[in-house]
């Protein structure tokens, strides 16, 4: 008992003293140092293989948990715009809908059909989830939370994501099911096309902040809404909205659900699961919002940057404040990340699906040559603020001013929306 | 970096193992009552006909292809890309400028091509010529 | 991205021009209903009245026969369409027992479909669509509401007063709303399952096979 | 009093109290099969619209089987559509209910002379509950969801409903 406490209070005094332990590696670096004990022992390995799978079990965990609210929340978001109530029956405004759904899931039948790829038909949930799990090794999570902050950060998000259509596809072509096999083909090639927007989109911050890794895009931005990326050019606005499409069309959220499009290919390609198995696909379905608005935050929205706290001075923070300031990033990351969610859904509940030859000419005739054109002319225009740096700042201003305009004006269309046919705001009404 | 992969490795480990254990307790309560008609492919109620691994519109496959070829390319400008602000820092900016440039010009003239060509047209007569595009094909995948 | 085979350029603009402007709308619409009060009415338990108490004045819910004034002329069954209602008449000597009575008086309400065409030859008018539309049952049977309880009991029929223009009646629905009440009574499992038994009293039709 | 018995009569209410929460779950996830047929068809979209919103239960539509609990019959079942309800049926997985809309559904209603009709969903399939009404009100039929929820509340999952065998792979 006292042996617990003491390496709580040790670890927690070398939290503070340390100051920047801005990843589990350095955190147990630092831990087994001030215990005396080389990094290169077999020891060292051990705790570091230990706190890494403490982490990883806590972060998929953590990652399922926000799905299943996730789900709570759109359905309650969806009624809400459809002039319905939504789920109130189980639990607090029906919180605990996700746990009574998770629960009757895990207790139905599970279902293989005849001549489906037995296999096959078992690997594709855990396809789906073993992408969907290792994105969040490279996502940050506030200004020292990340499991591991590659190198390669962005490039591995963008490797990785694309291991869900390996599971999408398997559990189509392995149904044995017609409908499958359809939504398993339109999903892969949908996501196979929206690669290229958003691979090119993503080359936006990378040419701006001159590096891959994910806390290195952040670290290049500042906390005040013209220091973000987005607000960088015109062609970096274009690229996060390119980036924010693509993603939608890459995680099957509407109105590119055409994989499991309801009403015309029943359940797309998890029409043959049940139970359990099916699941997955909707926990990554999902989780997958929180993966795409984050990495969007991350590289466009300046993440978990704090307006007027330099990334040096934040690191050089030491004690009650590194600690009290890490929750206020961490909060603020998550506060950015929840309202591009909640657009995702929005976007879900307004929009029609998409046909298929409009997804594809959307892709291959619109966004594509604008992210090509969008990189040039980040590219150029680097070029022209290094010899004329008070364009700079000009640009930033002038497109914040045009982004908070923009808002200004959709608030108001909105309330007028509201009260032309003589209604009135009520949040609070009929829960 | 060692320590980067084995991060990855363990993610993807305890996600499997995330999905097994949660079966395997959905497997000690769950029913399981197969029947024959209950492990039918599933057609809205009919009995299916034919194999359901059936052809499919070649479009996807040609889709697949374009992707392969633009993606290798993203794929090596990403490394020009993350070097280019050093490069613009130092002074050299107009000549990563060109390289990155040349790189951008071959991904959008391959675009120019396979749209000239009417590739890009999903709704389209694959025995006419590109000129003839559109129009009365099938719009089904 | 109307059309996607636009060949110009200005084109090409006018469709993404389009997109936003739509965009623009139809995103605004849906957040202003977000914050407007949703118009479900959350049936069972909170609502600001009873259902009931919401329907239209000619709601057409559940029949009901007040026995009491029921003539038993059969004027009913036979205007019945699709035989829903059934009754079985007894003669007796008029002395010691009433000269005429109702052994049953069966309406399948599983089965009736609410057209009202019962209620118009009704001399009396005891036979009335009533307000109750809840009578879920867990058995098909269940869903017959026997008028007369007990058939060794039988009902006598009502005789109404010379020139009389008005009949007491009880209030509309307290019959229906407790013969429903007895539904909730344990109902066999599944009794039709095997489509052997024939189903008794009123769904039974001679002409035909059931 | 006996230790075994003690020990029996701890397992049985633990096994209940599990049985609860579990029936808690399960009665406010029921998801159902759409199986419109005719003018009840209309009934169950409006249950599944704003006013009814069947959803406040936990209650939505999904268009596979495999993944529905709840089939809800709604309308005139042909003959030529009963061979498609009982394979329907038969698809879906265990755990699973069947609630008959409507007149038509439960008897064949006035289409009861029909030669076309089946007279009554209960000749094919067995039926939890029977929705009285033509068509039944978006109110009447979410009062057959609620009889559903009550008959699922009552079910012992440890000891009666379990079904035999077990599910064979994880």
């Amino acid at each position: 008992m006292s042996a617990a406490a003491t390496a709580i209070s040790l670890s927690l005094s070398t939290i503070a003293k340390t100051s920047n332990p801005r990843s589990p590696e350095q955190l147990v670096d630092g831990l087994l140092r001030a215990r005396g004990i080389e990094a290169s022992s077999p020891l060292s390995t051990l705790a570091m293989v230990a706190a890494l799978l403490a982490i990883a079990f806590i972060v998929v965990n953590c990652a399922a948990i926000a799905a299943g609210i996730f789900s709570w929340l759109e359905r309650r978001i969806a009624a809400r715009m459809q002039s319905r109530v939504g789920p109130n029956r189980v639990g607090p405004a029906g919180f605990f809908q996700w746990i009574a759904d998770a629960v009757k899931l895990l207790l139905k039948e599970d279902l293989i059909p005849e001549g489906a790829n037995v296999h096959l038909f078992r690997a594709a949930p855990y396809f789906m989830m073993v992408g969907f799990a290792c994105t969040f090794v490279a996502l940050p999570f506030s200004h020292a939370l990340i499991a591991a902050d590659l190198g390669v950060g962005v490039f591995y998000l963008l490797a990785v994501t694309a291991f869900v259509v390996v599971g999408v596809l398997a559990s189509g072509w392995s149904s044995n099911s017609k409908w499958s096999l359809f939504g398993s083909i339109r999903s892969a090639a949908q996501i196979v096309s929206y690669e290229i927007p958003a691979g090119m989109a993503l080359l936006v911050p990378v040419l701006l902040a001159g590096t891959l890794s994910t806390q290195g895009i952040i670290r290049a931005q500042g906390g005040w809404p013209w220091q973000w990326f987005v607000f960088h050019d015109p062609a970096a606005l274009a690229a996060f909205f390119i980036y924010f499409i693509s993603a939608l069309a890459e995680g099957n959220r509407a109105p590119f659900d055409l994989p499991e499009a309801e009403s015309e290919l029943v359940a797309g390609y998890n029409t043959e699961y049940s139970g359990m198995r099916f699941s997955y696909f909707f926990l990554v379905e999902w989780g997958n919002m929180w993966v795409m608005s984050a990495l969007a935050t991350s590289v466009f929205l300046g993440g978990w940057q704090l307006p007027g706290l330099d990334a040096a001075r934040f690191d050089a923070l030491t004690g009650g404040a590194a600690i009290g300031l890490e929750i206020v990033s961490l909060a603020l990351f998550a506060l950015k990340t929840m309202s591009l969610v909640f657009v995702i859904m929005w976007l879900r509940w307004t929009l029609p699906r998409l046909r298929v030859d409009q997804l594809m000419s959307l892709c291959w005739k619109y966004l594509v040559p604008v992210s090509f054109a969008g990189a040039l002319f980040v590219a150029g225009w680097m070029l022209v603020v290094r010899a004329a740096p008070v364009l700079d700042l000009l640009m930033r201003g002038a497109l914040t001013a045009l982004g908070a305009l923009v808002v200004t004006l959709f608030v108001r269309r909105t309330l007028s929306n509201v009260r032309d046919v003589g209604d009135r705001l009520d949040v609070r009404g009929n829960w | 970096m060692h320590v980067h992969l084995a991060t990855v490795l363990i993610f993807a480990a305890v996600a499997g193992a995330f999905v097994f254990l949660s079966l395997a307790i959905g497997k000690l309560l769950r029913p399981d009552a197969p029947t024959a008609d209950k492990s039918l492919p599933y057609e809205c109620g009919e009995r299916p006909i034919g194999p359901a691994h059936i052809n499919f519109n070649p479009r996807f496959t040609l889709v697949a292809l374009v992707f392969v070829i633009f993606e290798v390319e993203i794929a090596l400008v990403y490394p020009v890309a993350a070097v280019y602000r050093s490069a613009v820092e130092s002074g050299s900016g107009l000549r990563a400028f060109l390289a990155l440039f040349a790189f951008v010009a071959v991904l959008a003239i391959g675009l120019a091509v396979v749209w000239a060509r009417g590739d890009l047209e999903w709704v389209r007569a694959l025995s006419k010529p590109a000129s003839q595009a559109g129009g009365e094909a099938s719009k089904q995948p | 991205m109307s059309e996607p085979t636009q060949k110009s350029l200005g084109g090409w603009a006018r469709d993404v021009s389009e997109s936003a402007r739509s965009l623009w709308e139809g995103m605004s619409v849906t957040l202003s209903y977000m914050f407007k009060k949703p118009i479900t009415t959350q049936y069972p338990d909170r609502m600001p009245l009873p259902v009931v108490h919401t329907l239209p004045t000619r709601y057409r819910g559940f029949l009901e026969v007040d026995m009491d004034t029921c003539t038993a002329c059969q004027a009913c069954e036979r205007a019945c369409p699709i035989d829903v209602i059934n009754i079985d008449l007894i003669r007796g000597d008029g002395v010691t027992t009433p000269k005429t009575a109702m052994e049953r008086f069966d309406i399948d309400i599983g089965k009736c479909m609410f057209c009202g065409l019962c209620v118009e030859p009704c001399p009396t008018g005891s036979i009335q669509h009533t307000r109750e539309f809840e009578g879920a049952a867990m058995a098909f049977d269940n869903l017959t509401l026997r008028f007369v309880p007990d058939p060794a009991k039988p009902y006598p029929a009502y005789k109404p007063p010379k020139g009389a223009d008005a009949y007491p009646r009880k209030p509309l629905g307290e019959i229906v709303r407790k013969l429903i009440r007895e539904w909730d009574a344990p109902a066999p499992a599944f009794p039709q399952r095997d489509g052997q038994t024939p189903r008794p009293g009123p769904a039974e039709v001679s002409h035909v096979p059931r | 009093m006996s230790a075994a018995q003690d020990l029996g009569s701890v397992v049985t209410t633990s096994t209940s109290h599990i049985d609860a929460i579990i029936n808690l779950a399960r009665k406010s996830s029921i998801f159902y099969l759409l199986f419109g047929l005719a003018c009840c068809g209309i009934e169950l979209m409006q249950t599944g619209g704003p006013r009814a919103d069947i959803d406040r239960f936990g209650s939505v539509p999904r268009a596979t089987p495999r993944q529905s609990d709840l089939m809800i019959v709604a309308g005139t079942l042909t003959y030529k559509m009963a061979e498609r309800c009982r394979l329907l049926y038969a698809q879906m997985a265990e755990p699973k209910y069947v609630i008959s809309m409507g007149s038509c559904a439960n008897c064949g209603g006035l289409f009861q002379y029909a030669y076309s009709v089946c007279k009554g969903v209960d000749k094919i399939i067995p039926v939890d509950i029977y929705v009285p009404g033509c068509p039944p009100r978006p109110e009447a039929l979410t009062e057959g969801l609620l009889r559903i929820q009550d008959k699922i509340a009552r079910e012992r999952w440890f000891s009666g409903r379990r079904l035999v065998g077990r599910a064979s792979a994880t």
